[in-house]
């Protein structure tokens, strides 16, 4: 008792402790191995290991058309995968020099946001429930749900969605999306409030967050973090906000900043980002443009099958004007809606359905576009797009040579260079901090190691 | 020499030269149906208007010879808007069937859409509805509704076959394709017609259904059919093995080739795939034993043979092996046959001519009598110093045992007849076969060694002309086969001769070197046309 | 940014607290109340919890859901598929495998002799309902419980597939 | 002297099957109120016969699994004290029990019993023994697992439970002070009294801060959330990483047994234990002097019940608590124990001493 | 009453007979071209003259002439399109009938210019009573030794053939006429090569209309000059018009080129039937685009009546008064396209049935309001992309049709049914 | 009561090694480390901050024990007895004080 700390280290030397936190481990998200040296409950060092959920993404997207990368990407942030699925497909259109309508910038803006929400929400529940609070990570999952809920009616599925296409969407926002939207927004909106008041003001949460996990301004930028991480630095940057792509810069919204970098600045980062991208998606789908969606069509309705059959029998007259009733999987690609969302470009755009069943042209079309060797070629060059994803700019680099299959896909993960730096974050804490420090990162090993 | 401008591009053509050709030399694409470079100029597609200036209409590309100083441009809006729009007549009858046709993939309909079409369809009229699916000949199959009556196949039949079986009958858009009356689509030279048929018109009863043409992947090779050597192109399938019950090769297509076959091949040639991926394939190495055929593998058979061989090298001698190689090999298998047999083990009875019983004869265009690919090769190779003659031994009455005999690829049940062969093969203690398809002699063997098909190796063939070709290799060799060189060099190792050739180029290259009218001729300077070699006859003066 | 300081109030734990068992207290009695009455029969249309009872209580799902596939049929009980490949073709999980044949009918021509789908490797991505020109495969039967006891029960064949 | 052995056989079983049986139904109400308080229904497929009771048969089937699971232990660890770890653990969470009062003297087979195992003069000393002692089951779990992780949750959940010892001993020795005594009993028959008239003078309206203190120190010492350090399930995993089968399951219901026990020593300490108030031996005694006349049995078996009723509710906070708050750290757990809980009681203790006095 | 050139002879009566033809001074010009001109003289006069082919296209005959190569051993042949097919012309047919030999005279002389040995007479199927009296002419002047070896001991051969066509309108275009003469389908040919060059059998041809060569002994009797003076500069001599439809006099009129629309209808044609009021006119013949009332005015010559949008054509003036409809005489003249396309050319053969099958629906009151456009737009396609003009035959009027009676087309799509008079109001 | 807990204790754990099957594996015979082989065992000693918590656990149970019987008797001994155990609890404090300012309560 006597003995100066110093003293005491000599004295009693002890080996420090080193331990592997992961790859299988119930706080790491994915996968990843995080070896740590602990002295005590102290970690003195840290070194991050990944590449245990290396699926070749690239090579993948590689080895197919550009259209059948888009499932891929559904699989590099899983939480957030519409905005994946949107980089993507921005990235292609920027290398084919393919303009968009408005009404499908509009909905990519409303479905990323609402992407964004779910990788928050999941974020923080599960960084709340690593840190022993149940509750609020089934209250957010909850919320999540909801929203999942949404995603499902738009894109027919809740993960897996593959909705983006390049110059377009599979599909358009079904009947009532709007009103169902705004009602599930308030609910999560009260679901945030309700884990607000469990655990901001909370001492124990507070305790467990505050001060643990900082990176400086200047280790964070060279470190290239971006997202949520950065700005909990007190750096401005936000790829929605400073280089502007689909129609965010007709949109009001806040980038919120921390001040220390710490944990618990990321916790607030994150809560208040819902809270915008909330906003965002309610201006979206305020301004989005309507359009023919209500347009009443003057021909008959005729069941899709009854569509091809007289097509095949050439009996085609008045097929045009008539409205064709699809397979519940491809509504919104009627004709009426689909214009609305998919660019003017037959070289990269499926035809609409009815085109598909009923003319030889469309036909034709859709079939070169998906026939091997054909389809989306886009003109020899390389393009970089990047998007704010979740944890932060989610850039792809794709690379033309003229040929149906992309020459090279890159993803630039928002968590890699995270990763990177995560060892920063966690030296000098407790064995126990590795954990929250971790969840406030948000590692997806989805999007980490491709 | 006339020098013309298209879109900016200057070029000098000889004279009578068609836009559409100085076009092609300079990369710049214009859309065609009925023009083929092979038949006469229809210009009735319409595909291929381009404006020329100081002309106030449009000009068939493919009918329009240059002059001095003519300036053409097949980008502007104009010309898009008129093939775009010629592309729209074509397609109002055009029924919905690229679900259903083997041509989509490879359809000029499709391409071009894609390229010069992408408007807006505003066809809202009923489709004309005509016959489908009329099967006008053994090889081709007629579908008129598909039709855009770019006469190519008429012309075809009229100007090259000069067969006229078939017709445009009718008039106006009731015209459709048909046969005359009486006749059917049957002469030697009628799939060409599905090659040449820009949409699904015309389409393969062989390949019907078998595959989808993006599934294919192209070798270029040669037909080993007859003398000839049509340059062709193996279209096989590597990517989905469970169309067309495992078939790997699907389809053989003619390939340009101006020294030889131009755009056309024989249908005897273009069927003529069929052994490589039929069920009587020997894929596998086998000895028989108390008459009974055992499988082994391919290094323990050859072992096998080693022995047999070594045993009447060494107990009988020299005179008791005969080599007969078959003009079916490649030039390089031929050659490590010489090497192997003729001067490593000093044999002399090495020869490949059978005389044969049923002589098939050929036609005044492509096809030559004599069916094999590489007799002039085999002349080369084999024929050069041993005076050796099969013909002598098959008619010799032999009253001295002869023991081994080694087969290449040579059907003797089928060239000399059952009982001829019999009584030939009985002369021998032992008989080795090496060839890639089961048949009755195959089966009299006492060893079977299975050797790859042309499809499955690569090498050279010599035509009739002297042309050297190269056979380029689509699929991998079935089962335990292995290229005819590769099995020698496997036997020549064997028996303790050091055989290491990586391959078929380092045989060529050897065979370039020792044999002399191959001199001066390397594996990668044949190309894909192939090359021809001086005048055999006066190379061996 | 809200990050500010703590009271000392806040700091003493106890009020958060109690705060926090306030709203999960609030929770939990809301919530048992509704059961309660779902149990009495008095309300049947307030859950006291948001999850499903699964297999007798299912999530209605969104009518774009994509779930088995299945193969449309025509009038003679005959598939619609064509065997055009296109499924096949734009199937970035190959799981398609399709052969075709010859139809009597002139004017369909071809139709699939084999049409497997190997759910096991199927990523449900919906293309093969995109790509069809036919309208022959629908993602909309509904049925998410695919499973079986060994790789090759998971390969569907066109029967089961017609169903 | 048989009657009587039996009646303390009986007693024992009585608690044992008591306490056993709650342990598990608390297993119940873990899933099935965590899933209330968060939208959910919780485990409700056991079933027998296609009855399902509110999924309580999910214990059943629990156990029934665990037992058929295998036995594993590391091939590393040492094998007697791994076994003996979960044994430590139970036993002595269960013993503590025999120190605890449920109810009051019953007149019985014309004998009087008293409604506890064994009224030990130094009860409460007694019950924080046992708890003490259970701490080796933790230690033991965690060194005989020969794993990094087992051992790390081994050693914060002695740091923890040592610290927290002494925390819970400052913050009932105002109790004591108050009541007089170390018997529980006599604590629990002290708190029948009306202060002013008609307010019980129940432990925690003496002693609020201390019953708050106690609570914490309690709920540290069940090792469950915010408290759950030694097993931190998203940091460490726990002691028993390297446990399976019912060993692990023995850890599991020592966790439910401590909670038990603290709501008993809550209730038995703070909340009047068997008291119900105004009910006295003949009846209820209202202050304004309307009176219930009951008989002694049936104050008996009322003041059993309303034992088990204050330990239940208990339970039910404890649950309450552990699925609303987040898990501290090691240093703050620390911080709250040395710097906030242990200063607070003993100053709490002096502040009592001289209310004692002054009101002497 | 204007100089007549073609019908001076023939006003009222008939010269079928070679004898009657040579009472009123027959094969006097041929006299005077054989035996005192050289054929390359023949050709300057008739250039001279101005002559413009009477079939269509006004190409000047003169110049068609002299494009026959002359240094080549190949036998030259001249080829008389008599296969006139047009709807609303009837012009041959006149001639033939009331004056074959007049046209045999014109043939000679034509065949002597150009060198020709052989010339034949490609007459429509449907004219059998004409071809009769063809045969029976070219029977009577091989027996008066104007056809046949050393004509008026000229040393000059040519034997001159009938061929009857088989009632195909595609026939009537020059290479068309030349395959269906030499036994083939009747698909116009490519050009490049010209007829002059790769004709009949692949030898140099010229193809001269019935009209055109019935012009030329006059030119030969009175001269180039006096054939210039008679119509406008550029548009010399006379032209057949065959007026039909609404008006009174109904009949093919010898009339000097320029002369107003106007004047043909209501002062040779008598005016309007009934006094009905003027409603358009289709100046040449079917293939030509249509001119309103108000058009009427235009000077009927070559570069006048294109100057105006439309073309002379080959004569045939059709009239129509305020009760035609315009959608029922479009769907007329489209459905006679596609029946007479050859199907050579893609968007002929599909342009015109494409083309009719809208008007159809159009006509049976289910059109849709796109429909117009889409009609200008296909006609728009189909004009200058084919081998020969039977295409912009077939879309020119429906241009014209639709810009100049927009009105009435629309009324037919949105109140599906047909009433003129609600249209002119 | 100790007997029949232990009785009862000790059937649960015979029973479940009873009923469980036992295959052992060479995968499952690792101890647990997130699925890496561990570096190292905890068989070394360990850092020393574990040891100090118990012996200020004991320090001061051992004095709070003290505190109990006080407690009990605290009326009857009254002033005298609180005037004792002040100074008993100052001096326990003036230890607690030092303890805190060495930073033995601190857990980095």
């Amino acid at each position: 008792m006597a003995l100066e700390a110093s003293e005491q280290k000599e004295a009693l030397t002890s080996r420090n402790l080193l331990l592997n936190v992961g790859p299988s481990h119930p706080a790491m998200h994915g996968v990843i191995r995080i070896l740590t040296e602990l002295e005590g409950e102290t970690v003195v060092k840290a070194s991050i290991e990944i590449g245990y959920l290396h699926r070749g993404f690239e090579k993948s997207c590689e080895n197919g058309s550009y259209t059948q990368a888009i499932p891929y990407t559904d699989r590099l942030n899983y939480v957030s995968p519409l905005i994946n699925n949107f980089g993507y497909c921005i990235a292609v259109e920027k290398l084919m020099g393919i303009e968009t309508t408005e009404r499908c910038k509009f909905v990519r803006v409303i479905m990323s946001e609402i992407s964004r929400v779910c990788d928050h929400l999941t974020c923080v529940a599960a960084s709340a429930m690593e840190l022993g609070a149940m509750t609020v990570f089934l209250y957010m999952i909850k919320a999540r749900e909801y929203l999942w809920e949404l995603v499902e009616d738009v894109t027919g599925a809740r993960l897996t969605i593959s909705y983006g296409r390049i110059g377009g969407m599979s599909g358009d926002l079904p009947e009532g999306f709007e009103v169902k939207a705004r009602e599930i927004f308030r609910r999560v909106r009260e679901v945030l409030a309700e884990v607000d008041k469990l655990l901001t003001r909370n001492r124990i949460f507070v305790d467990r967050l505050k001060g643990v996990g900082i990176i400086s301004k200047e280790d964070a930028v060279a470190y290239g973090f971006t997202g949520p991480v950065l700005r909990s630095t007190g750096v401005d940057y936000d790829v929605r906000k400073h280089q502007p792509y689909l129609v965010y810069d007709q949109l009001d919204f806040e980038v919120p900043l921390g001040t220390t970098g710490d944990n618990l600045d990321r916790y607030h980062v994150r809560m208040q980002e819902m809270e915008q991208s909330l906003r965002v998606a309610e201006q979206a789908l305020e301004k989005l443009p309507k359009g023919a969606l209500n347009v009443n069509h003057e021909g008959k309705e005729i069941e899709a099958h009854e569509m091809v059959d007289r097509a095949k029998m050439g009996l085609t007259r008045g097929i045009r004007e008539t409205l064709v009733q699809l397979s519940p999987n491809l509504e919104g690609l009627e004709n009426s809606m689909y214009d609305q969302i998919a660019a003017k470009e037959k070289r990269a755009v499926l035809p609409a359905k009815r085109d598909t069943y009923g003319n030889i042209e469309g036909l034709m079309n859709h079939f070169m576009l998906i026939i091997d060797g054909h389809g989306i070629c886009p003109p020899k060059g390389e393009a970089y797009f990047a998007v704010e994803g979740a944890n932060g700019e989610l850039g792809f680099y794709v690379v033309s040579d003229g040929s149906d299959r992309p020459y090279r896909v890159r993803v630039r993960p928002p968590c890699f260079p995270l990763m990177a730096g995560l060892h920063k974050m966690l030296e000098g804490y407790m064995m126990a901090d590795v954990v929250p420090t971790f969840g406030s990162i948000n590692m997806i090993a989805g999007e980490l190691d491709r | 020499m006339p020098t013309l401008t298209i879109n900016q591009k200057s070029i000098t053509v000889p004279d009578g030269t068609t836009i559409i050709q100085a076009a092609e030399k300079l990369d710049i694409e214009i859309p065609r149906y009925c023009y083929h470079p092979g038949l006469s100029i229809a210009g009735s597609c319409r595909m291929c208007l381009v404006e020329v200036e100081k002309i106030p209409k449009f000009q068939p590309a493919c009918n329009t010879r240059v002059s001095e100083g003519m300036v053409v441009h097949t980008n502007t809006e104009k010309v898009k808007e008129a093939v775009s729009g010629v592309l729209e007549f074509l397609l109002i009858n055009h029924p919905l069937d690229c679900p259903v046709c083997d041509q989509a993939g490879e359809c000029y309909l499709q391409e071009y859409y894609m390229k010069f079409g992408l408007y807006d369809s505003r066809m809202d009229e009923n489709k004309i509805k005509r016959h489908k699916a009329e099967i006008i000949g053994p090889h081709v199959i007629l579908d008129t509704e598909r039709c855009i009556l770019c006469s190519r196949c008429v012309r075809f039949v009229n100007e090259v076959s000069h067969s006229h079986e078939i017709g445009i009958f009718n008039r106006g858009s009731q015209s459709e394709i048909r046969l005359l009356p009486g006749k059917i689509l049957d002469n030697n030279y009628s799939g060409n017609v599905v090659d040449i048929c820009p949409v699904g018109a015309l389409t393969d009863r062989d390949f019907r259904f078998q595959c989808r043409v993006w599934y294919l992947s192209e070798t270029k090779s040669i037909c080993p059919g007859c003398s000839r050597g049509c340059n062709i192109s193996i279209h096989s399938n590597r990517q989905r093995p469970h169309h067309a019950g495992g078939r790997r090769v699907m389809r053989l297509k003619p390939r340009f080739n101006a020294e030889v076959n131009h755009w056309w091949i024989c249908d005897e040639g273009r069927y003529g795939y069929k052994f490589i991926d039929d069920p009587s394939r020997i894929s596998l190495a086998r000895v028989k034993e108390k008459g009974e055929f055992l499988v082994l593998t391919l290094d323990q058979v050859i072992g096998r043979a080693g022995e047999k061989l070594r045993e009447a090298l060494e107990k009988v001698g020299r005179d008791s092996v005969v080599v007969v190689a078959s003009p079916r090999l490649t030039n390089e298998d031929l050659f490590v046959i010489r090497k192997f047999f003729g001067e490593d083990l000093g044999l002399s009875q090495i020869d490949f001519r059978v005389p044969d019983q049923n002589l098939a004869s050929g036609d005044d265009f492509l096809l030559r009598a004599d069916r094999n690919p590489n007799s002039r090769g085999a002349e080369a190779v084999l024929l050069d110093e041993n005076g050796f003659d099969l013909t002598q031994l098959l008619s010799m009455e032999n009253s001295r045992k002869l023991q081994l005999l080694c087969l290449f690829e040579q059907d003797l049940t089928k060239t000399l007849g059952e009982a001829w062969a019999k009584k030939f093969l009985q002369q021998f203690e032992y008989v080795i076969y090496v060839g890639s398809n089961e048949n009755e002699t195959s089966v009299l063997s006492h060893l079977t060694l299975p050797s790859a098909t042309y499809a499955e190796t690569e090498g050279t063939f010599t035509n009739f002309e002297g042309r050297v070709q190269k056979i380029n290799q689509a699929v991998e060799p079935l089962g335990d086969s292995l290229p005819t060189w590769q099995i020698v060099s496997k036997l020549a190792c064997a028996l303790g001769y050091r055989y290491n050739y990586e391959n078929a180029e380092e045989v060529f290259g050897e065979l370039a070197e020792r044999v002399v009218e191959f001199q001066d001729l390397a594996y990668e300077k044949i190309g894909d046309s192939g090359v021809e070699i001086p005048d055999i006859s006066k190379v061996q003066v | 940014m809200g990050s500010r300081e703590l009271s000392f109030t806040e700091r003493l734990y106890i009020i958060e607290v109690f705060k926090g068992l306030w709203l999960t207290g609030h929770h939990f009695f809301g919530n048992m109340k509704r059961h309660l009455a779902r149990q009495l029969g008095l309300n049947r249309l307030k859950k006291g919890a948001v999850t499903f009872q699964y297999p007798e209580e299912r999530r209605p799902f969104s009518p774009r859901y994509r779930s088995r596939h299945r193969l449309t049929k025509r009038d003679n009980g005959s598939p619609r598929c064509v065997a055009c490949m296109m499924c096949e073709t734009v199937c970035p999980a190959h799981c398609i495998y399709i052969v075709a044949g010859e139809h009597p009918d002139p004017n369909i021509e071809k139709f699939p002799v084999r049409f497997d789908i190997d759910l096991g490797v199927c990523v449900f991505c919906g293309f093969c309902v995109e790509a069809c020109p036919e309208d022959a495969i629908r993602m909309d039967t509904g049925i998410v419980e695919i499973a079986a006891y060994s790789r090759k029960e998971m390969i569907y064949h066109i029967e089961d597939l017609l169903q | 002297m048989m009657t009587s052995l039996t009646i303390e056989v009986g007693k024992v079983l009585l608690v044992l099957i008591g306490v056993l049986n709650l342990a598990a139904v608390l297993t119940w109400m873990e899933r099935k109120q965590s899933a209330v308080m968060q939208d959910r229904i919780g485990a409700n497929r056991a079933s027998i016969l296609g009855f399902r009771a509110f999924g309580l048969f999910q214990v059943l089937a629990d156990s029934i699994k665990m037992f058929a699971k295998e036995d594993f232990v590391p091939p590393m660890g040492n094998r007697f004290l791994h076994t003996l770890a979960p044994f430590v653990s139970a036993f002595f969470a269960l013993i503590g029990f025999a120190a605890i009062p449920f109810g009051n003297v019953i007149h019985l087979f014309g004998k009087d019993i008293s409604l506890q195992v064994i009224d030990l003069n130094v009860g409460i000393l007694y019950v924080f023994a046992t708890m003490s002692l259970g701490i080796y089951g933790v230690v033991l779990a965690g060194w005989s697992s020969n794993n990094n992780y087992a051992f790390l949750g081994g050693m914060r959940g002695s740091s923890q439970m040592f610290s927290y010892e002494i925390t819970i001993g400052t913050t009932i020795l105002g109790v004591l002070m108050i009541f007089e005594s170390l018997s529980l009993q006599t604590i629990v028959q002290a708190q029948g009294e009306l202060l002013w008239g008609f307010i019980p003078k129940w432990g925690v309206v003496v002693q609020p801060i201390g019953c708050l203190l106690f609570l914490v120190a309690g709920i540290a010492e069940t090792k469950r959330v915010p408290f759950d350090l030694p097993e931190g399930e998203s940091e460490i995993i726990g002691y028993f990483v390297e446990y399976s089968s019912m060993k692990f399951g023995l850890f599991m219901l020592t966790d439910f047994v401590e909670t038990i026990l603290i709501a008993s020593l809550v209730t038995t300490l703070f909340f009047g234990g068997w008291q119900i108030p105004y009910l006295m031996r003949d009846g209820f005694h209202f202050p304004g002097g309307f009176t219930v006349s009951l008989s002694g049995t049936s104050v008996s078996l009322l003041q059993v019940l309303s034992y088990c009723v204050k330990v239940f509710f208990f339970c039910w906070f404890l649950l309450l608590v552990r699925w609303t708050l987040p898990r501290f750290r090691y240093d703050q757990l620390m911080r709250l124990g040395w710097k906030m809980v242990f200063p607070i009681s003993i100053l709490n203790l002096l502040a009592t001493s001289l209310l004692v006095l002054l009101l002497r | 009453m204007p100089e007549l050139v073609v019908l001076r002879d023939v006003q009222d009566s008939e010269l079928r007979h070679i004898e009657d033809y040579l009472k009123v001074g027959g094969y006097q010009a041929l006299k005077k071209v054989l035996l005192e001109l050289k054929p390359e003289q023949v050709v300057d006069e008739v250039k001279k003259s101005g002559l413009r082919g009477r079939g269509g296209a006004g190409f000047p005959t003169g110049m068609k002439w002299s494009f026959i190569p002359k240094n080549v051993d190949k036998p030259k042949y001249l080829v008389v399109n008599a296969d006139e097919s047009e709807p609303g012309t009837c012009k041959d047919r006149v001639i033939i009938e009331r004056n074959p030999h007049l046209l045999m005279e014109g043939i000679v002389i034509g065949s002597y210019a150009i060198g020709a040995h052989c010339c034949y007479l490609y007459i429509r199927g449907e004219y059998y009573e004409q071809a009769q009296i063809l045969s029976l002419a070219i029977e009577e002047a091989y027996q008066h030794g104007f056809l046949g070896k050393n004509i008026l001991r000229s040393g000059y051969d040519l034997d001159v053939h009938l061929h009857r066509g088989a009632g195909a309108y595609i026939c009537g275009e020059e290479t068309g006429l030349l395959e269906s003469l030499e036994g083939k389908k009747g698909w116009p040919r490519l050009k490049p090569p010209f007829p002059a060059v790769v004709g009949l059998y692949g030898c140099p041809t010229v193809i001269n209309n019935v009209e055109t060569l019935a012009t030329v002994p006059r030119i030969m009797e009175r001269g180039a000059d006096w054939f210039a003076s008679l119509g406008t500069p550029k548009n010399g001599g006379t032209r057949l018009f065959a007026v039909s439809g609404h008006v009174n006099k109904p009949g093919t009129y010898e009339l000097p080129l320029g002369i107003p629309l106007r004047e043909i209808i209501f002062n040779y044609a008598g005016g309007m039937k009934d006094d009905k009021v003027l409603k358009a006119v289709i100046p040449g013949g079917s293939s030509c685009p249509i001119l309103t009332a108000d058009e009427i005015d235009v000077k009927m010559d070559f570069d006048s009546v294109a100057a105006i949008g439309s073309m002379l054509g080959s004569g045939g003036v059709v009239v129509m008064n305020e009760e035609a409809c315009m959608v029922k005489v479009l769907l007329r003249i489209a459905k006679f396209y596609a029946h007479e396309s050859c199907g050579q050319c893609t968007p002929c053969r599909e342009g015109t049935t494409w083309l009719k099958n809208i008007l159809q629906r159009v006509n049976d009151g289910q059109g849709r309001p796109k429909d117009l456009d889409h009609l200008m737009g296909i006609a728009f396609n189909m004009i200058g992309t084919t081998i020969c003009p039977l295409s912009d035959a077939a879309a020119l009027p429906v241009r014209s049709f639709i810009q100049k009676f927009r009105k009435e087309f629309e009324y037919h799509v949105h109140q599906k049914a047909c009433d003129v008079a609600q249209v002119m109001v | 009561m100790f007997a029949l807990c232990a009785v009862t204790v000790w059937a649960i754990i015979f029973l479940s090694t009873l009923l469980g099957p036992r295959k052992p594996s060479q995968l499952k015979d690792t101890p647990f480390e997130c699925g890496e082989q561990p570096f190292q065992l905890p068989t070394d000693r360990f850092y020393v901050r574990f040891y100090l918590i118990a012996m200020l656990f004991i320090l001061f149970d051992i004095e709070v024990v003290f505190l109990f019987p006080w407690a009990v008797v605290f009326k009857t001994l009254f002033l005298p007895g609180f005037v004792g155990m002040f100074i008993f609890i100052l001096v326990l404090g003036a230890g607690y004080v030092y303890a805190w300012k060495k930073g033995a309560f601190e857990w980095e």
